[in-house]
């Protein structure tokens, strides 16, 4: 980085710092704040979507989807998220292939699983072996975004599912009684009230999900943990920079970051909440008076 | 009042709300025994009846909002198609209740204004989204209901920043602005002070004029001798007398009902 | 043909396989695949897989060997196959702050997963397992432990550089020699890196990487 | 080995009790289903201790959160805003870094009939040290909630309460307690779920496992590592924690409906979700 | 009436609740702009005026659930300690706002009532942990109370499960528990047929009788002229006209009583 960095050995103080922490590692470190940010700003929508399809399914009046609904809110809640993330990529990503093995390679002879082995035709690899490692990578990011969203998806359907039902009956009963069909009397009075009632969980989710990003070292993402493990732990003569177990100042670095990014998230948040109770008397409007002690 | 005037005017309009033997139970508790009422094109029937005799229910079950359990409801001629039997019984068509919704506003005990909405957005709601119409025009009306009812510097309040009697009067607003061929009140004037009572009594008899039918739960007598073409009193989940408001007040024929309306004389 | 070899390693454990100042894949065995690819005429690249799931993921071919300073042993020889072993046994170690410790009855540390952690647990000793080799380590130095075991490359330099804090007490010989890890499906691939292997060890170029990594007198072939 | 011998060697091998080596090779199904529900117990023993414990401190900070006195309020919500902001694993290590570094220590106290010894010590282990770290977190995540919960309580009830003279520790105990804990019991419930799930990251990432006595993802992560098959041992697990999380929702719902007696069927109002997923 | 039979009455009784030149904002929205209301004991002053003139307002302005921004609130002759100045002001001494409303019960317009009760325990809560009374005589007299209401069969009934009187009621019968020395009413008739509200109208001149001090918000004239001592007419927050019920009602002096009144009069 710093001219005078090529010799790390001779270096002192300050300096040895500058150069220690310019290191090719620790921009690769600074950089994975970025994908965390990344994941996190594609994985929220998608979640959002999914738990909002999964109460609309768990609210219908189709049996079989209510309990698709149901049961995906369920399962899935029920599941730590760690063995999810332990076993359901991997399934995840044979499924693709097999899907795919079985429509691009109709010739290829012998089976699919061989003893331990689980081999597709080149041609269904994905992505193919060929391919760049940037692809690769980008692969990789979307069956975590895609598996965080599953999950989370379940756990905001939950969320959503209860807010719809916290919206007072009163409120839906009198849209009915002037006629809004029950799509309407949803997408008219249920979904912008139940935000208010939604908001705290959902927002409660985000900081969830903030803090669930360390898992993505399960699914082969180098996150900032993973990072602040390997740049802390002891280095030997061996590294250009040896130094002790540090993990400790690593960590705390972490903990700023996390502190600072759910602190403004918070205060997002809250403004949010308090656009959205606007008119809506219950919540938090008299908080004076709620107070005990 | 002479029998022979009200008779043929009764008979010649065609009927727009009728009840007809209605059931009602929550649980063990039977509040509806048997009910049977029928208000006519451009008729005014007052519910009365003390606390607790099922007036509210018995609103409730003629917009579908709460199913009874036995009896018929009938809507300009058409019977409601029911489905499943007992508890369980339900209406089969949700397209026929929400054509006969549309046609039937109602303003509810405890008002029930949306609270995400100001109050023009609550008056607007309605005939916008179900009767599609231009929302230009849908304002004009409305502001112009409110302005009415003597709300127009609320238009932009929310529900929970008005005082009782300001959200009763958005209420019947809201209810007008539909322009429904029928109306269910829920006690519209509880939390009204005379001169607000007289205003909505003024809109009650426009709207019978205009050939709209209402049917009125209320527990001011002066309110419904004032308004009414005919007086249903329910008592303990049945009727107990009903008859022109004149008789009725005047020369009520059961114990029952002299009683209840001594209380009114006695004041 | 066209096919580029994906070579799985941990990246975490020096001097075999670590994440470099640079953020790539440096070591001993980056070396070697870099040398055995350039030999077999392949076009090879590296991925990182953490290593619980570093046999599961070979397997279901989201890379096609595994270099990551594997040990060969029969458990594993079941699900994958193995090449010849390109490092002999490397013996492993105990390490603790004085010579005078029982390893065979005092408090053990090791990393979870490991064959030292299997061979403590039959040893008689009371075994404290750790997420990280890090750790083990640490939990020596505060004392949460009597003795460490691992491999003694790995905790030489660690001892090297202590400055007498640590010291060696105990070596004992582990598991077999070292070698890659490919599907036991990819038959050619094995045949291609066994043979490189041993035009390696013929020509002496392992015995002298080896001992770049590991120092002058770690066994080498 | 039967079956049934199996569970009589390691049916409570995660406590210590039975055989002392773990199988090591010819795994079947049933050691993997014995030893991971085993395991189950060291889950079961953090959720339920620190739930429990939480509870009373999560009171305690969501009432502090709300009170009126800044000193009161301003150290609950200092609280809540680390413990709830920064991850579990993190607070894990940083706790443990910090009681490997307490001198190591042993107090006799006596009780009388009989003399017990304190060690510092404990607090390395996961019994303890890592059961405070579960109580501490949970009291900050149920404190938002029940702070949450206050918030809502319909403010007419409390005008009420006011009116008729109810005031302090009376008042919360008879009108905003039995309020708050209603509005509060669906997203408690997420809670309980997910305090049940944090407790499989005690040794996954953080406290060691001593003789190889560990929760049940210490014995899940034993066989996927030693049969190379993720698609059984992990299937295990997530199976045994859905029937507990089946469970905590059967009886918490069961609670819930008797906090929600006085609503009318079809319109109870489960106000409020704020579930939670690893921290 | 003659003025010196009413005279010497009024100044014979302490003054129970004293409201002093009150002022009481919404934001920009002045409701109350200074107003002056004595209750002695034993007396009923009636408030009355239109809808959002501020006469909840009022009442809980007296009860300190609503923090007023200048004048002085005096019950039994204490004055309530403030503290802070402007939107900021609260009462200093909480153990003093706490005895006055032992003594001092409230009605609300909207009920209120503690929803996880059930009838029978919200009547008792108060007396019971606020009073310290035996439990098993103050449930004798709750249940005595239900019945008085007309609600006894209703001891275990869930407030939700109630009808608007039957609401109503249970929320005056906890009211009347606390044996308070004096009441607030907010509109205790709003949801009762003629005949409750006769029993309404017992109850509070059976109070007045006893000696305790109500203030009462109402849109009822004939429920003000009946047992009203005094009424005050409350206009875009001052108070209009005061007076007694009798020269109130029948030769209001102002133009606008006068207009207010001719509603009731017409219907
Ligand atoms: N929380 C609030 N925020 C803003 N304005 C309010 C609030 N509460 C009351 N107001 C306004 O204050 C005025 C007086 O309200 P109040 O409830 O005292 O009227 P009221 O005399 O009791 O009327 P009613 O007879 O209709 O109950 C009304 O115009 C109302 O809109
Ligand atoms: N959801 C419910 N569950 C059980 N009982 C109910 C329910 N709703 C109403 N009731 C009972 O049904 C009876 C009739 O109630 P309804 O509300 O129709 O009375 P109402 O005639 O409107 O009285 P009011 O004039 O007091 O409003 C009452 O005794 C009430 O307790
Ligand atoms: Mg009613
Ligand atoms: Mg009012």
């Amino acid at each position: 980085m710093f001219s005078f960095c090529t010799d790390p050995q001779s270096l002192e103080g300050a300096k040895w710092f500058a150069c220690y922490l310019t290191t090719g590692k620790h921009m690769d470190f600074y950089r994975s704040f970025g994908t965390v940010l990344l994941l996190l700003s594609v994985t929220a929508p998608m979640a959002l979507l999914f738990g909002f399809l999964a109460a609309m399914a768990a609210r219908a009046h189709v049996a079989p989807l209510r309990w698709f609904g149901k049961g995906y809110m369920a399962v899935v809640r029920g599941v730590p998220d760690i063995a999810f993330f332990l076993f359901f990529v991997i399934a995840l990503d044979q499924a693709i292939e097999w899907i795919r093995h079985r429509i691009l390679c109709t010739e290829w002879e012998g089976p699919v699983y061989r003893g331990n082995d689980f081999v597709v035709c080149p041609a269904a690899k994905m992505p193919l072996s060929s391919a760049p490692q940037w692809v690769h990578d980008a692969y990789g990011f979307s069956l975590a975004v895609f598996t965080f969203a599953i999950v989370f998806g379940a756990f905001a359907a939950n969320v959503l599912f209860g807010a719809m039902r916290a919206v007072p009956r009163a409120q839906i009963e009198t849209a009915e009684a002037y006629g809004l069909s029950r799509r309407q009397a949803f997408w008219r009075i249920v979904v912008p009230q139940m935000w208010v009632y939604a908001l705290p969980g959902l927002g409660n989710l985000w900081m969830i999900l903030i803090k669930a990003t360390p898992l993505l070292f399960l699914l082969g993402i180098r996150d900032i943990v993973y990072y602040a493990k390997e740049l802390g732990g002891m280095k030997t003569q061996a590294f250009d920079y040896p130094h002790p177990d540090w993990r400790l100042w690593y960590f705390l670095a972490l903990l700023v970051f996390y502190l600072a990014f759910t602190r403004a998230s918070q205060i997002v948040l809250d403004r949010l909440m308090t656009r959205l109770a606007r008119g809506q008397a219950t919540l938090g409007g008299i908080a004076g008076n709620g107070a005990g002690a | 009042m002479p029998e022979h005037l009200i008779k043929p005017t009764v008979e010649e309009k065609p009927p727009v709300i009728e009840l007809r033997d209605l059931h009602k139970s929550f649980g063990n508790l039977e509040v509806l025994k048997g009910v049977d009422v029928t208000a006519r094109k451009g008729d005014v029937v007052s519910l009365i009846g003390s606390s607790g005799s099922g007036k509210s229910t018995l609103l409730r079950c003629a917009n579908l909002l709460e199913n009874s359990q036995q009896g018929d409801v009938i809507f300009e001629g058409e019977p409601v198609k029911w489905a499943g039997h007992g508890t369980n019984r339900h209406p089969a068509d949700r397209q026929q209740v929400i054509r006969i919704r549309t046609n039937l506003s109602m303003v509810f005990q405890q008002f029930n204004l949306w609270a995400h909405m100001t109050i023009l957005q609550n008056v607007m709601e309605a005939p916008i989204t179900v009767l599609k119409e231009d929302p230009a025009e849908v304002e004009e009306r409305a502001r112009a209901l409110l302005v009415k009812v003597g709300i127009g510097d609320k238009c932009d309040a929310w529900p929970a920043q008005l005082s009782g009697g300001q959200q009763q009067r958005a209420a019947i607003a809201r209810a007008l602005a539909m322009r429904p061929r029928a109306l269910l009140f829920d006690e519209p004037t509880s939390a009204l002070d005379p001169e607000l009572e007289q205003e909505v009594v003024k809109v009650i008899k426009d709207l019978a004029a205009e050939g709209r039918t209402m049917l009125l739960v209320t527990h001011d007598m002066r309110l419904a001798a004032d308004v009414s073409d005919h007086v249903v009193f329910l008592h303990q989940g049945r009727i107990g007398e009903e008859g022109p408001p004149d008789q009725m007040f005047k020369h009520p024929r059961t114990e029952r009902l002299r009683q209840f309306l001594s209380a009114t004389a006695a004041a | 043909h066209g096919k580029t070899i994906r070579m799985g390693t941990e990246g975490a454990y020096p001097p075999y396989n670590f994440i470099n100042d640079a953020g790539e894949v440096d070591g001993f065995e980056r070396e070697l695949g870099d040398e055995l690819c350039k030999r077999a005429g392949l076009t090879c690249t590296w991925v990182t897989n953490d290593w619980d799931s570093i046999i599961p993921n070979l397997v279901s071919g989201n890379y096609d060997t595994i270099i990551a300073g594997m040990s060969i042993t029969p458990e594993r020889d079941e699900v994958i196959d193995f090449t010849q072993p390109y490092l002999p046994p490397d013996p492993s170690a105990y390490v603790a702050l004085s010579k005078d410790v029982d390893v065979k009855n005092g408090v053990i540390a090791a990393q979870t997963g490991t064959i030292q952690a299997n061979y403590v647990a039959q040893s008689g000793a009371t075994i404290v397992e750790f997420a990280t080799p890090d750790e083990t380590v640490a939990a020596v130095k505060n004392g949460e432990a009597d003795a460490v075991l691992a491999d003694k490359s790995y905790l030489a330099p660690i001892v090297a550089e202590s400055n007498g804090e640590l010291v060696i007490v105990d070596e004992v010989p582990i598991g077999g020699g070292v070698g890659m890890g490919i599907r036991e499906s990819d038959t050619d691939l094995k045949e291609k890196f066994d043979a490189a292997i041993s035009s390696m060890k013929e020509d002496g170029s392992l015995t002298a990487l080896t001992k770049k990594w590991f120092g002058e007198d770690a066994n080498s072939f | 080995m039967t079956c049934w011998e199996t569970l009589q060697a390691y049916g409570l091998r995660a406590i210590g009790i039975g055989e002392r080596l773990l199988p090591r090779s010819d795994f079947d199904l049933c050691q993997q289903f014995v030893l991971i529900g085993s395991g189950l117990l060291w889950n079961l023993y953090f959720a339920v201790f620190a739930l429990f414990f939480g509870f009373f401190l999560a009171t305690a900070v969501g009432l502090g959160k709300a009170a009126r006195r800044w000193w009161i309020r301003k150290p609950s919500e200092l609280f809540i805003f680390v413990f709830r902001g920064s991850p579990l694993f993190i607070q894990f290590f940083l706790f443990y870094e910090a009681f490997v570094l307490l001198p190591k220590m042993g107090w006799n106290i006596n009780l009388g009939f009989t003399e017990i010894t304190v060690e510092t010590r404990w607090l390395t282990r996961a019994w303890l040290g890592a059961l405070i770290v579960l109580i501490l977190n949970t009291a900050a995540y149920s404190g938002e909630i029940f702070f949450g919960a206050l918030r809502s309580i319909p403010p007419g009830e409390i005008e009420a309460a006011d009116a008729y003279g109810l005031s302090g520790w009376k008042r919360f105990r008879r009108i905003i307690w039995p309020s708050m804990l209603r509005l509060a019991w669906p997203a408690y419930t997420n809670e309980a779920i997910f305090m049940l799930h944090a407790t499989a990251l005690v040794f996954f990432a953080s406290f060691p496992a001593w003789r190889q006595e560990g929760d049940a993802l210490y014995y899940a992560t034993y066989f996927a590592d030693k049969t190379f098959n993720p698609f059984i041992p992990y299937p295990i697990f997530a199976l045994y924690f859905i029937i507990i999380t089946l469970m905590i929702t059967f009886i918490f719902g069961r609670i819930n409906r008797r906090l929600n007696r006085h609503l009318p069927q079809g319109g109870r109002r489960p106000l409020k979700i704020r579930p939670r997923f690893i921290r």
